[in-house]
Order: structure tokens, then sequence, then C-alpha cells
């Protein structure tokens, strides 16, 4: 049994004028475990919390219940005055008899009476309160962040300024991601390689920064703070060491028809490559799949060529392990699949591209050399469709619900631009709405109608098809004038739904971080916590939480980076001891509460346990208490009562029952 | 010896309620089990035998000891009152009447059991003999004989008419207190019926049971054969072999807040409860196989050391017809008499 | 019969399985108890008839633990259990060989006797060789019969199929013993004034004695304590007392079942005092049906049963005041 | 409930289609092949019965223009259906004049392997007017 | 419990942490009056309440029991309160199946802003359960006398 001292507060008036305090303490006095009772003006003042301290003292007080005001306001107070009177906070507990009595009631004799009953709850729960310690778990002074796109370079390279060690790993030969691919930004118009370039040199020469390209993350074990994670390095044959970058090596390389990943397929790679030029680091990998010397064992020419003898067909993939403290998800988006929209003809004619293929066809380094024309016969086109909303905005199952958010503003860049260098081409899009917030946004789109001419048409494209002379027809609505327009075209560009990149659910497994219908990591609150997963030391940069463009890609990254920080400046994490906690000798090891646990905080292990005697081997639950938030959601999932949360026990809420009803 | 139509017995029971409260088998949603007697009661004598025993009448499954309270700052203590007004039973058949001389032994034997002692002093049993006995029974192997239950007053159903005799000053008492609905009827059709009944008893697949080998000189190495391990296996280590049992006398005391204080009460408990007679240092059988020998070796061995030589069985069937597993204390029987045989 | 008993014993002297998991035949022709047979001549006290009604998964959760693997001998309905044992980590599939026994429906003795058939002696019609049509029963008052159907378990008239769900071979037919509505009493008491429905649960559960057959034999309350038997939870109880105690324990008990119930039917099998529990498990089976979609627990191991899920669109609790 | 909101209803009931689903984009119009034939255009179906004018809708040529091609149900990206609406609008016009056009011994000569059966429906209540 | 014959209902209100309590907390501070018969549990989340809770208040003589949580999509622990609507629902309409009056049983979604709604909420409980008059259908006896 405690040694409960209860404290009835005033709250000067506040509570005074409804409530009988003196009745609440003579009352409550009397209660099984109550060792003393007073009351006070104000309670949370400096002479409120030294009476507590005082009886704590003189009458060897366990546990306090304070009468007052909402646990919501003074609890901490409170429970700090405790502490420092040498008591356990979480001894404390609060009867709210102000919000939820005094100022609610105006007959005191209902409102003393509530008051006393509240009181009664808060002493049956005191009475089972047991002392908890918050959890220290150490962090590791390092982050990873998976994806090195711009948002995954932005969030590392703010993290490294801040003076903390991030490693970045990346799936592809190179740093740089989609926007490397892009030709110019909207809405300045300034070449994305142009700004990017700096940016991933900057990540590259940054001392904190360590990056493993051809790279990807294989296992993740650990919490907030102490995450182990085995990277694999993909063999590239190439010793990074000695490599000088000359590429020498892919001029010489006999294999050559190899679709190029970053052209989109549009052009060719050598089987010894390196996806671009400005690619980071300048190291080429052999594709083994390419490779004569690999399918054949004969060639060897890049090896005979390389000055440095950096090329070494021997290579084995290499498994990095490394600790962190913080993991931030930015591995970004890719187009969807076409393969569903027969009507685009997208896979019948080389005429029919999509939006980020026509940044390829636009860029200098592309396929074309940055020379607007045909796939199929390289002639100069006169007439260009937009169609926009390919694949998003859909509730079928071929494209996304979702409004893929960047495309209205690409297509007017991408027809600005060709109206620009091609005056005598003209550009119509096919439009449903067109959403430009976003500052200078809708400015920029009204410059394509208004300063270069752009055809907007209100009205979806119901088919294209390829004609005998090579032109493409385009059947669509003009909403507007109510008619079908039939129209030819030498090009069909396709604002293509994007979507999360498709490692990502293999990776939000991997690192138990929740995810959406739609391959979206889910935030921990969708309006105040938008940068972090619900599972404690993830986060999220760029367009695996949802679409975005670059500026707000750059900004969330930054986000993250500073919500990283924030975690990786502390020595040690005080986690929170209202944790669950399975008793071992009632668990079933039934997986019921890991189900429902939103935080991936609950594990089994095969422990050897004494059941009164019978010793054997149970799968029981582990509840992680550093990642565990105490929702309790477990507690009601578990059928044999194995699960309980420390600080809302079962026993101390139908103790709280029991009071109130009796 | 007296009889009564049995269309009249609805008054005989409403006469009888007038002075006593009066138990005897009722029929609710489809299970007939003893009850106490209203009008409107669904009174059900057809079925032979009750789901639970009637012993519940005596030593009810839940029964409150007293009752603390707080007052002022003083705990006050009420005991429960004992049973103090006459009540009837009627309807027990011969094995649940030897059922309750096992409880008898228990109960009344020092320290007597008060509670039980007052409903054992102010109970009349009303006797009804088995008119069509089952093939679960095997009541005739512990010496009872189901035509001649051994009670206050003992009745026969024949052809609807229900025969009456009393056999002690209880029972006299009580049937002078019924005169103005009985007749005077002679003994021949009871003989009669007896010795019927008596024959189908013999033909009983259990009736020649034998119980050699087992007595309460054998509990060393009954207590350690093998074959027990094998016996509990298919135990679900459920109550019901014990709830539904006429001598089955274990029961644990709890407590229970009502808020306004606590009720001390005792209920039934099961020696095949994982719980059961758990302590502070755990438990002292942690097996089911421990638990599932303690039941028969209770009724066939350590009862029997301890009280002359009587079984704690009775022979009344209900375990072998309610098991779910379809185990009973004669297949345990049997399985030892079969190893024996070996 | 002898096809199963013949591969066990080949099963059991090849060493594939160390102990069979089966029926022994008992001493009254209508009780046969589960029962592991760990020698081939033990196996000539096999049995497998109308009698065989107990649901052998979950002595699976005690065989998981034993040296080798076990023959374990299901019905369709049985490996519904399995599976959701399966998927609560409380069986090993590893350790378990499955034969799924075909199935004619099993037979209620307490059904039997309640028509009247009293001292019975010998009954035959229950081998599931023959059509199951009718019982010849030789009691010690005289010759009776009763059909099989009426003397069938009311789950057999509900059954949910003749498909094993989980199985490493099938021996023997099944019969297609689906006759009756399975959820028209639920609907006819659903139907029913509050009052009515308040008087036939207080009548049904009256009866309870609080023996725990049925959570027992329940392969879903397959917890290592169960919480009312448990001192943690300030919840243990024992006795059916005052009218609340049998109340609690059942809706918590079909509630902690709910989304895990196969409806085995095991529950109202060996209930004493014939109380209708699978009329609880049934109405919980009935809603998830009807609020979050069709959903059949053990059909398919590793499912996520519907309480430990959820959908953003779930239809809120006051449906139940429009229902 | 006034006759054009039951009547909506009915095609709402019949067709099985939200027309509030719609995102007015147009496709259905842009793949019409019949759609220079029609006064009302598909994609103006959709927002016929939303606003619940079926009488004009169903006074509409477009009812018997509709080949049943279903090119609109295929494409329509919010799952709309408006060949499905225009196909409801028809049964509409034909409980309400209480029969079918083709007479069922008419039809064995109608078919053919590749008809969509779909098509031989929507025949019964368009031709032999 | 009754003063002057006029009934007294024994309310239970289970309330989030984060959000309903909170609300409680701004009906309080905005003076928006409700009967005193209603008692809060704080919890941390609607997803705590199990039904052995609910069943146990009624056992001691609750009257109605209400449970009170972020509004769906608005749970501080993301997915709270999606369990506790499925849990709520089946329990409620088992006690409805087993005769338990409908009303006495409700989930309402209350978030931190909504003072108004929690005072109005507890107003309109109160009321209806004051109209289904005391809980018989549940209660233990024993907490009777």
């Amino acid at each position: 049994m405690q040694r409960i001292g209860v404290f009835v507060c005033h709250c000067g008036s506040n509570i005074a004028a409804t409530v009988d305090v003196k009745k609440v303490v003579e009352v409550i006095a009397s209660e099984p475990g109550v060792v003393h009772a007073e009351d006070y003006q104000y309670m949370c003042s400096e002479a409120g919390q030294e009476k507590i301290a005082i009886a704590v003292r003189e009458k060897k007080l366990t546990g306090i219940v304070v009468c007052s005001c909402s646990p919501r306001m003074h609890e901490a107070t409170f429970r700090k005055a405790a502490e420092r009177a040498g008591i356990n906070p979480y001894m404390v507990e609060i009867a709210n008899i102000r919000e939820h009595c005094s100022w609610i009631h105006k007959d005191i004799n209902e409102a003393t009476e509530k008051a006393v009953i509240l009181a009664r709850a808060a002493v049956a729960k005191v009475n089972l309160n047991t002392p908890l310690t918050p959890g220290e778990s150490r962090v590791t002074k390092r982050a990873l962040v998976i994806g090195g796109g711009i948002a995954g370079i932005q969030t590392a390279l703010d993290i490294a300024d801040a003076g903390y060690k991030v490693d970045i790993v990346e799936k592809t030969p190179s740093i740089g991601g989609r926007m490397s691919q892009l030709d110019k930004t909207f809405p300045t118009l300034d070449c994305s390689a142009c700004i990017l370039t700096p940016k991933m040199v900057e990540a590259a020469a940054h001392e904190n920064i360590t990056i493993y390209t051809y790279s990807e993350v294989e296992k993740v074990s650990g919490f907030v703070g102490d995450f182990t994670v085995d990277i694999r390095k993909k063999a590239r044959f190439i010793d990074a060491d000695k490599c000088t970058g000359c590429g020498a090596c892919q001029e010489k390389c006999p294999s050559k028809k190899t679709p190029s990943e970053f052209n989109r397929g549009l052009g060719t790679r050598t089987a010894i490559y390196t996806p671009f030029a400005q690619a980071i680091p300048n190291v080429p990998v052999i594709d083994t799949e390419a490779c004569i010397k690999f399918k054949t064992g004969k060639c060897g020419l890049c090896q005979k060529i390389c000055a440095a003898g950096a090329v070494d067909y021997t290579q084995k993939d290499e498994i990095v392990t490394e600790k962190y403290g913080a993991i931030v998800v930015a591995t970004g988006f890719d187009t969807i699949s076409l393969d569903k929209y027969d009507e685009y003809a997208y896979n019948q004619s080389p005429d029919v591209i999509t939006s980020l293929e026509l940044e390829r066809v636009m860029n200098a380094a592309g396929p074309t050399h940055g020379h607007l024309e045909r796939l199929s016969d390289g002639k100069a086109p006169k007439e260009i469709v937009f169609i926009q909303c390919v694949g998003s905005r859909c509730s079928d199952d071929r494209g996304k619900p979702y409004c893929s958010k960047i495309c209205c503003m690409y297509t007017a860049k991408h027809a600005m631009l060709i109206r620009d260098k091609y005056p005598d081409v003209n550009v119509t899009v096919f439009y449903i709405d067109v959403r430009t917030p976003g500052k200078n946004f809708d400015e920029f789109y009204r410059r394509a109608v208004e300063q270069y001419g752009v055809n907007y048409v209100k009205g979806q494209v119901g088919k294209v098809i390829p004609q005998p002379n090579g032109k493409l027809l385009v059947q669509g609505s003009d909403l507007l004038d109510n008619k079908q327009i039939l129209k030819e075209a030498d090009m069909v560009v396709l604002a293509t739904a994007i979507e999360p990149n498709k490692d990502v659910r293999k990776i939000a497994t991997m690192l138990t971080a929740s995810i959406d219908t739609n391959n979206f990591l889910t935030e921990a609150h969708a309006k105040l916590r938008p940068v972090e997963s619900p599972t404690a030391g993830i986060f999220l940069s760029g367009v695996v939480q949802g679409p975005k463009d670059i500026p707000e890609t750059v900004s969330q990254a930054g986000a993250a980076a500073v919500k990283v920080v924030g975690l990786l400046a502390k020595d040690k994490l005080m986690t929170n001891p209202c944790t669950a906690k399975a008793d071992e000798l009632l668990c079933n090891g039934c997986s019921s509460c890991a189900n429902v646990c939103p935080y991936g905080a609950i594990s089994y292990e095969d422990t050897l346990v004494n059941d009164h005697g019978i010793r054997e081997t149970r799968r029981i639950a582990i509840v992680n208490s550093a990642l565990c938030q105490g929702c309790g959601a477990c507690t009601v999932a578990c059928p044999s009562g194995a699960m309980d949360l420390q600080g809302f026990s079962n026993r101390q809420i139908l103790s709280e029952v029991d009071a109130i009803c009796r | 010896m007296y009889k009564i139509a049995k269309e009249n017995l609805a008054s005989l029971f409403a006469l009888i309620n007038e002075n006593n409260e009066l138990y005897l088998p009722v029929q609710v949603a489809g299970q007939t089990n003893f009850a106490a007697y209203t009008a409107d009661a669904n009174v059900d004598l057809d079925t032979l035998k009750t789901v639970k025993s009637p012993k519940d009448v005596f030593f009810p499954q839940s029964e409150t000891l007293y009752t603390c309270n707080k007052e002022d700052n003083k705990l006050k203590i009420t005991p429960e009152k004992l049973v103090d007004a006459p009540f009837v039973v009627f309807g027990m058949k011969a094995c649940d009447i030897k059922g309750i001389e096992v409880l008898d032994r228990v109960f009344l034997s020092d320290p007597v059991d008060s509670f039980y002692a007052a409903r054992r002093a102010h109970g009349t049993i009303v006797a009804l003999a088995c008119h069509e006995p089952e093939e679960s029974c095997f009541c005739k192997v512990f010496g009872v004989d189901c035509t001649e239950p051994a009670a206050d007053v003992a009745t026969w159903m024949i052809e609807g008419e229900l025969y009456w005799k009393a056999l002690t000053e209880k029972g006299e008492k009580l049937t002078e207190s019924l005169k103005s609905l009985l007749t005077d009827a002679d003994e021949a059709k009871v003989e009669a019926e007896k010795s019927a009944v008596k024959e189908i008893v013999e033909k009983l697949p259990y009736s020649n049971l034998s119980l050699e080998g087992w007595n309460g000189d054998v509990l060393t190495e009954k207590f350690n054969d093998a074959l027990w391990n094998e016996l509990y296996k298919p135990c679900l280590a459920c109550g019901t072999c014990t709830f539904v049992c006429p001598t089955c006398q274990c029961y644990d005391i709890k407590d229970y807040n009502t808020g306004n204080g606590v009720q001390r009460y005792r209920c039934w408990d099961s020696c095949m409860y994982s719980d059961f007679t758990m302590m502070a240092h755990g438990n002292n059988r942690n097996s089911q196989m421990q638990r599932f020998r303690q039941r028969f070796m209770h009724k066939l061995v350590y009862f029997p050391a301890n009280n002359d030589g009587m079984y704690s069985c009775v022979g009344c069937g209900r375990c072998v017809d309610k098991c779910p597993a379809s185990l009973n204390i004669v297949k345990v029987i049997k399985a030892f008499s079969e190893k024996g045989d070996k | 019969m002898q096809e199963l008993i013949n591969r066990a014993k080949e099963l059991l002297a090849d060493g594939t399985v160390a102990r069979v998991l089966g029926w022994k035949i008992g001493d009254m022709p209508y009780n046969p108890e589960p029962a592991y047979f760990e020698t081939v001549e033990s196996l000539d006290k096999f049995v497998y008839n109308g009698f065989c009604g107990a649901n052998l998964s979950k002595y699976m959760i005690e065989a998981s633990k034993l040296e080798g693997k076990t023959l374990v001998c299901l019905k369709p309905c049985d490996s519904y259990s399995f599976n959701q044992l399966l998927t609560e980590h409380r069986v090993d599939r590893d350790k378990a060989y499955i034969i799924g026994v075909g199935c004619k429906g099993k037979l209620d003795i307490e059904k039997i006797k309640k028509t009247g058939i009293k001292g019975i002696t010998a009954v035959s019609g229950a081998e599931m060789t023959d059509a199951c049509d009718t019982l010849e029963i030789d009691t010690i008052y005289g010759k009776k019969s009763c059909s099989y159907n009426d003397g069938m378990l009311e789950r057999c008239h509900v059954c949910k199929g003749k498909e094993h769900k989980i199985y490493d071979e099938l021996i023997g037919e099944s019969r297609d013993t689906c006759d009756k509505e399975r959820f028209a009493e639920v609907e006819r008491i659903e139907a029913m004034s509050p009052e009515e429905k308040f008087e036939f649960f207080k009548a049904e559960l009256s009866k309870c004695i609080r023996c725990n057959a049925c959570r027992n034999v329940c392969p879903a309350c397959s917890c290592r304590k169960c919480v009312f038997d448990s001192t943690k939870f300030d919840s243990a109880q024992k006795a059916n007392v005052d009218s609340f105690e049998e109340k609690m324990f059942h809706i918590i008990r079909a509630f902690h079942v709910a989304g895990r119930c196969t409806d085995c039917g095991e529950c109202s099998r060996v209930c004493p005092q014939g109380i209708p529990l699978h009329l609880f498990n049934r109405k919980f089976i009935k809603d998830i049906n009807e609020i979050y979609g069709e959903y059949v627990a053990g059909a398919e191991a590793g499912s996520r049963a519907p309480l430990v899920n959820f959908d953003t669109e779930d239809a809120e609790p006051s449906i139940v005041n429009e229902r | 409930m006034s006759h054009a909101k039951n009547q909506a209803e009915r095609i709402r009931e019949i067709s099985g289609v939200n027309p509030l689903k719609c995102m007015k984009c147009g496709k259905c119009s842009a793949t019409c092949p019949a759609f220079n034939e029609m006064d009302i255009k598909p994609h103006q179906f959709v927002s016929y019965v939303a606003n619940e004018n079926i009488e004009e809708l169903v006074k509409s040529d477009s009812l018997w223009k509709c080949l049943s091609c279903f090119a609109c149900v295929e494409r329509c990206p919010r799952d709309v259906k408006p060949g499905k609406i225009i196909d409801a609008a028809r049964q509409l016009v034909v409980r309400e004049r209480g029969g079918n056009y083709l007479s069922a011994d008419e039809i064995p000569e109608l078919l053919d392997e590749d008809t969509p059966q779909q098509l031989l429906v929507s025949a019964y209540r368009r031709y032999k007017r | 419990m009754s003063v002057n014959n006029e009934f007294r209902p024994k309310i239970v209100a289970f309330c989030c942490n984060w959000c309903s309590y909170a609300g409680a907390d701004l009906a309080g501070s905005s003076r928006l009056a409700y009967p005193a018969d209603v008692k809060i549990i704080r919890v941390p989340c609607s997803c705590r309440v199990n039904p052995m809770f609910i069943l146990r208040a009624f056992e001691k003589g609750a009257d109605g029991v209400i449970i009170c949580g972020c509004h769906p999509g608005d749970c501080h622990y993301s997915t709270g309160n999606y369990y506790a609507r499925r849990r709520m629902t089946l329990l409620f309409s088992m006690l409805d199946y087993i005769g338990v009056e409908k009303g006495r049983t409700r989930v309402e979604w209350v978030s931190a802003a909504e003072g108004v709604k929690f005072s109005d909420t507890m107003n309109d409980f109160v009321a209806k359960i004051k109209g289904l008059g005391e809980n018989v259908r549940l209660g233990d006896l024993r907490c009777k006398n």
C-alpha cells in the first residue's frame, strides 16, 4: 500500500468558488492509502510545491495526488516538484477538478461531490502506480541518407554542414537523381545541370559526407539513435582509387548497344560506362550483362587500355556495416508504366514520348544533342501535342488517384521552351485543369499562353492514332467549344504520372516505416510532422513522401536535415517511460500486438522462460521502449493481458473505473 | 406408504412450498438442474440425471461468507447469516444422496463447516427412485441401490402415480404436513418396480466394473504408475467433471470489491485448473498429468484411506456423459485393470 | 478408416512421424477420445467414425513441442483452426504431418439422446464407410433408430465445405452436409426486442457453470493463461455469480476470438449445459462480414484478422444504432 | 422525391455509376466514334444526370446514336462510364414505353461470334423502332 | 444515485489525452456546462480502451460509457482510433445483441478545438441515458446494495 498525500488546490477562486475544498480534503483523508491531505491557495506556486516537499519528508509519502487544473497544464510541474522532494515523478497523479469540474458546474454540492470522486479515482490509480524511469539510449552521431538525388544531396549537405557525419547510399552509379536528367527548371528556366552539379561536387568533396554509389541498403536493425545498416556495394569492376576518370575505356568498349538508362532508353551506352559526363564519382562501372568479357570470356579491351590499371574483373560485391543515429529516406520517383494506356500509342510510335524523355531530347547532352526532332525519322516537328494528366487522377487500376503536381508546370515549361526556340512549331496542350499554385507559377503558365502563344485546349485526349504517313492523329475534346478535335501532330508528349521508386516498399519494410496504398511513405502527422515517419529516427525527404517539385523538395530536404541534426545533437535519448511491456509468462507470441503497432516497436524472440517450474523456450513479444510511443493499441489486441502499458496499466484504469462507479 | 397422482404433483409442490423453500429439477433453456420452485417453473421429473448434481442445494457453487464495510474509519465485518429456515429437496436420486454422504464426511467432520451443517440440519430430502437407469450409470459398483434411495422420504414414480414413503423422523413430519393430498397405498407395485429396475441395472454395461486394486493402501504404487502419463493426454483441463460431480467438494475463497466494501465468498474450484491450490511459492501440481492424477487418486485412493474405505465416487455417470474429451473415471479404472491383466 | 490406419502405420514405421494424433476407440459406442499413438500396434485401437467430432488442431500446440513430427488427422473444418494457429505462431508446421480426413458430418450424442433414446449399448451406421442414412441403435430398452442427419452436430448443418485448407495428404471422402442457413439463428435473435434478447441470453447463460470447457476446447482460445485465470488483469473469475460474471466472461471470450474464430463449433459441442455458445462467435463473424467485408478466419495462414486491421473508411460505431 | 430526381436515381441505380466521380476531363467525348452524330455529347450525359435533367436527356437523339462500343467506359479515368449511363437512359425510355424492340426469334440471324453480348442487349432497345 | 427521486446516472467517459481530453479542457475553460454525472478517465489513446474496462464500468454500476478520441485521420499515434473504431463497433453490436439497450455506449470523435462539441455531446449523452434509466441488465447484483 502506498503512503499517499493529497493536495487540493483552490486556484484562487477558480476552484474554491464552486468546490468546497475543505470538504474534499476531509473526505479524501479517509481513503485507503491516504496519509496526508491538505489544501492550498495555489499549489503550482513555489510555496505550494514546497508544501509537497514538506509532506513528503514528514509523512514519508510514496505517492502524490494533486487536485487542481488539467494535467495538461501542470502535470510536468508537479512531477518535477515530486522529483525534487525525492520521490519518483511518475508517482504523481492529477485530479482535474478545475476544467472538468469547478468551471463547468454551478451547484457547489454537486461539484464538490464530483471533485471527491475524481480525487478518489486519482488516489486509486496512484495506489497502483510504480516508479518509472525514462530509459536512455545512446545516439550514434552519424546519419544515413538513402537516395542520392537532389533531396538526398541537400539533406546530406545540411546535416554535414551542421557538423555531423552523413553517408549517402545511391543505387545507380552516380548521384544526381532525376534532376540530373532534366534540361531546364521552372519557373526560372535555368539549366538544371548548372544548379545541380555544384551541389553534387560539394557533396562529394565534403569532409563529413561519404557517398556509396552503385550501392543498396540490404539490412536495417536497431532503432532511433542506434541503427545498424548493411550496405551492399555492388562490384563496379573498377578500382575507384586507381581510376582517373579519363574515359578511354568507354571510348574503346566494343559493346555499344545497351539502351542508356540516363537517356531513358532513347540512346545507347557502352558496357563500361558512367551514366553521364558530370557523374559523381567519375568512375565507370561494368554492366556484366552487356560486357563481352563477362559474357564470353574474351575481349578485356578496357583492362588493356586502362593506363591506371584500374579495371579488375574479379571484384566482388562488398558489404559495409555501419551504425547510424538517424535515417533519411529520399528515394524519389519514377514515371509510371504506360503499358495499360494503349490509346496513347506510346508503345506503337517512337514519336509519342513522355515528358521526362522530352527533357533528354531537349538536352544538349541528350540523344539528339538538344535538337528537337522526331525520334522516328529525325525530322523537325511542326505540330506538337501535349497531353496532361496521363495516369494521374485516375480512380481505375491503370493510373494513380493522386495529382502528380509537377506536370502542369513542366508542360508549360516545355511548351514555352519549344515556342521560344522554334517559333514555327505549333504547340497544343490538352488539359483538364491547370494547377499552378506556387510562387510565380501561374504567371509562368500565363506567359506560355500570352507571350508564347501556346494553345491550351480544355479537354482530354481520347486516342492517338499513328497514321501511315508517319503523323499522329490526335482525337481530343474541346469542352469549351463542345467539339471533338482531330489534330494531326508530329509529336505527342505525355505528362506521365509519377510514382515512388519501385524499391521503396522493400526499404520501408526494412525500416518498419509505414507506407500508404500509393507507396508514398506516411508522415508521423500530416500537418505537424510532415518530414518524420511515425517510426522514430526515420525521416522523409522529397517525393518519397508525396509529389513535389524541386523548390519544395529542397525545402523539405532542409527540414528533414534539421530534424536529424536535432536528434544527433543529443548525446542520449530520454525515452518515454510510459511504454508497453509484455509479461513473458503470459505472452502467447501470437503477433496480434505487432500487427497493430504503428511504430514497429514490437518484435519476437525465442526466450527461455521459467513458468512456475516449467522451463521452456517460448516466442515472446519484446517491446523496444525507444520506439514505443505508448498508445496502448497492443494492450487491447493482446487477449491474454500479457501486454500492458506502464503508467496506464489495466489495473490502474480498472481501479479508476471502480472508484468512479462506486 | 402413500401415493399421489402425477397430475396432482403441482398442488403437492405448492403445498410443500408454503412452509418450506423447495428445490427440485427444473428445466431452463432445455437443460434440467435443481432450482428453487416457483409457480411457473418448468418442473422436470422425467430426466434421469440433472446436469449438475443437486449438491449445490447444500453446497452452493458460490456463497458469501462475510462482508466487510467501512464505517467511518473502522472496518465492520458482517458474517453471512446461516440458513435457519426449513427447506425440502425433491427428486434426488440414490446416487446423489450417496454423494451427500460423502460430503458429510468432509464438511461435518471436525472442523464442522457451519454453512453446510446449517443447510443439512434444515433440509429434508425427498428422493425419487430411478425408473430407467442409463448406460452411463454404475452406482451398483459403489453399493448404491437406485431402487431404494436412503433419504428422509423415498418415492417411486409408477404408471402415473408417485408412491411416497417416509423413512426418517424429518420425513414423517413432512409427510404429516402433506396428508391432505396423499392417499394410502400398498407396497406391491413398488416391490415389483424395484425388482424390474434391478434387473435392468444388471444389464447395464458398467454395472460389473471391478474396483479391485483400488483402496487406501495402494497409494505409492498407483501414484507412481506410468499409466497416468498416457491417460491424462486428451484432458482439456476444464472443470466439467468436477462441477457436475456430486462428491467434488473443493472450493476457493475469493474477495469481491463491491465498491462499498468487500464480500468474501467461496466458490467451487476444480483440481483440473492450473491455479488450483496456487500458493505463494507457486503450485504444487504444475502439470496437467499431476492434476488429472490428483482427481482420480483422491476419489479412489486418498478418500477411502481417510474414510473407512468409502470411495468418493458414487457412480452417477455424469462425468461419463459430459467430459468434452470423452474421458472419465470408468476409463481410468478399466485402463488400470487392463494393464493388470497383461 | 482402414486406409487411414494403414497409412498411419506406414508413416510411423518409416520414421516420417514419431506419433499419430487421432481418436482411440471408446468404451461406449459413442465416446472415442483424442489420443496419441506411438507404436504401430497401438494403432489397432485407432478409430475414425461419426463420433470423432473433436477438433485435434489445438492438441498440436503441445505436440509442436515434442521431438519429431506428429501425424495429425484433421477434418476440413479443423484445418481452418490449424491455419489460424499457424498464423498466430502457436503451432509449428514443420512438426505436423497433416492427413486431411474425409468427413460426412459428425454426430452429437446429446442430440441423439434428446430424441428419447436411453441406455445405448451399440450403434451401427456411424462408420465413415457407409452412406450415413440411419443409425441403428441397440439399447437396454430395445432397438431404436435415428436418422444420421437428425443426430448431427449443429455445426455440420452449416458446414463450411469439404475442402481442407491445409494438408500433406488426403484420405477419405467427404459429404456435403450443409442444409441450414448459417446465420439464421443469429438473425432470429437480432430481430427480437431488447427485452426478448435479454431474456434469451439470461436463460442460456444462467446455466453456465464456469467449467471453462468452451474455452479450453477452443483452438482460438490458445492463451497460455486466460485473463479470467490471471490475477494480473484484476479480472480473475471462477464462478457464475449474481448475473454479471457469466456475461462478462462470454462477451469477452467471444471478443477475444472475434476475427480469429473459425466457427469450428467445438464450444457448443462440449458445453455440458448445452448453451449455444457459437451464437456469440457467429454474431461477430456476421458483423465482420457485413461491416468490414467477408473474412474467413483460417482460410489462409498468415492473413490479417479484422480486429488487427482497419480501413480509413470503416463504418462508425453508431452504425450499430442504425441496424 | 420529384420525378426528375427519381429518374436520375433510377439511372444511377441501373448503371451503377456515380456521376459525381466525374472530373470533367472530357476523355469520353474525345474518345467517342459517334461524337459528331450526337446532340448531347458523352461528357454531357454525366452532367445531365448529375443535374437531374433527365427529361432533356431522354429526348436526345444521342441515346440512339451511341454505338455501345464502350470506349468511353474503358478509358474513363474516373470510372464514371458514360456509356453505362446512356445505356441506362435507354432502358429508362424502353421501360416506360413498355417493350423491347427486337423480338427473340430475330436474334439467331443477328448472331455473330465476335459480337459483344452487350451490343446485342443494347440492340434490343435500339433497332426495329 | 438518486436525490429527490431524480435519477442521476453514473457516466464514465474515456478520453484520449491528445484530442478529447484537451477538448474537455477547452469546454472547461470556455465554461460550457454539462452534467456532473460525467466523470472522465484519461487514456493515452482511444485504442487503449479495452472492452473489459467498459464492461467493468457497467458491472460496478455505470449507466453509460462514452469513448472519445481524435477524429479518424488525426490520431496522435496515426492509427489508434481506427482500431478503436472497429473494436467498439463490434462490442456495441454484441451488447445490443444480448439485449442491452442501444445508446448506453457511444463513441464520439472530439478534437482539442471542439470544446463546444464536447459539452454538447455530454449533455446529449446524459439526456439519452436519463431517458434509458438505470442500467439493470449489465450490473453485478453485489454492487447494487
